[in-house]
């Protein structure tokens, strides 16, 4: 297990790299990376705060389930917290498994979960305002499939 | 005492990011019922419980939750990581 | 769109990074890879075939069904073909649309599909046999679900 | 004239990836009874076309498909990819 939440911006390339090379036995790898959306034209940048101890522990916790649930062979996750630019990665999720269906299912679990239950909270900067992010139904919805 | 921590709207609202607090008050409820007390910006960040979140030492929790043993207390908006 | 069926190996890392960086308005990026998978201690190596020309075809037409029914930024498919070793990365999927669950739910239709729909062959070897992949029941069903 | 191409175990059964026939079938299901009949190898690549799958011009098909106007058919397993 790989928990890592950070200031810094990450290389989803090179670990995603690092994340196959180890996982060994695996038949299936899923990455997810969330992006800073460009919301037509001008690119948004994004603040992100979090609850520093709790963010690890709550993000351990989830990925702990999920290894378990789906027997994964491994599983990360990165998520950046402070200022972001317009289209730089947020995070990302890495699941190892034998077969492809247990990688997806615990990316789609940890994804569903990060979103509603990990300590972050985002605010929209644009040229003219800022605003935090609203938690939607859906998001909360989404956790009930699992 | 116990360490009161705000995140996101809630923090901005009260216009700082923790305090530490001396308090009786023996469930969640009942501290958000005293803080309400305390002044204008604090009704304001606490006056409707439904769009917040409580964590008890760093774990999510409920607000009928009793404070007993509790060090840490935090009040946030719903999270919107990934 | 980008498609490719090929012989030589790829770079999962180098692709997931150019995917996204060329993938502007998204906010998801999913990725999938598959690998030969290390049987028990022993790794073993596989033999894929293919139909050159119905290939490319096949999964061209995927694609374009996945990019429309999702609304995708991008999607990319690369496959190989030929000889490979244990714990090579076989093929790769990667989709990026506005949200997460368009980006999740259009990398597994194109894996459903590619796994029984894409003209390629794969075969086992072991130090002392060599055995073509059954088709599967689940397989075939996973299909049903889109 | 027709292009026929075998895959996998049909392409090992038969001995060879594809050959260029002449034939009058009508269906794919008519060829296949043709091929049958050429040799005991062939009886063996098609003995069971539950196991089996078809393509004309590159277009996965049905053994009731008509064969007019068809320049390549291809015959193999179900596919295993991804």
């Amino acid at each position: 297990m790989q928990v890592s939440v950070q200031a810094e911006p990450f290389d989803l390339g090179a670990l995603s790299n690092d994340f196959a090379a180890r996982a060994s036995g695996a038949g299936a790898i899923v990455t997810f990376c969330g992006l800073v959306r460009d919301n037509g034209g001008s690119l948004a940048a994004m603040e992100i705060e979090h609850y520093p101890g709790m963010t690890e522990k709550a993000i351990a916790a989830m990925v702990d389930q999920a290894i378990t649930r789906w027997a994964l062979v491994d599983a990360l996750v990165v998520h950046r917290y402070g200022r972001l630019a317009g289209a730089e990665a947020i995070m990302m999720v890495a699941t190892a498994a034998r077969h492809r269906a247990d990688a997806f299912a615990a990316a789609e679990f940890l994804m569903d979960y990060l979103k509603s239950r990990a300590p972050f909270w985002k605010k929209e900067l644009s040229a003219d305002a800022a605003e935090w992010v609203a938690a939607t139904q859906a998001d909360e919805a989404a956790l009930k499939r699992w | 005492m116990i360490d009161v921590l705000y995140f996101a709207w809630v923090r901005e609202r009260i216009g700082l990011p923790r305090e530490r607090l001396e308090t009786t008050a023996a469930t969640v409820m009942d501290l958000i019922i005293e803080l309400r007390a305390r002044a204008e910006h604090y009704a304001w960040a606490f006056e409707d419980i439904t769009s917040l979140r409580v964590a008890l030492d760093q774990e999510l929790s409920s607000f009928d939750a009793p404070l007993a043993g509790v060090r840490e207390i935090a009040f946030f908006p719903p999270m919107t990581g990934g």
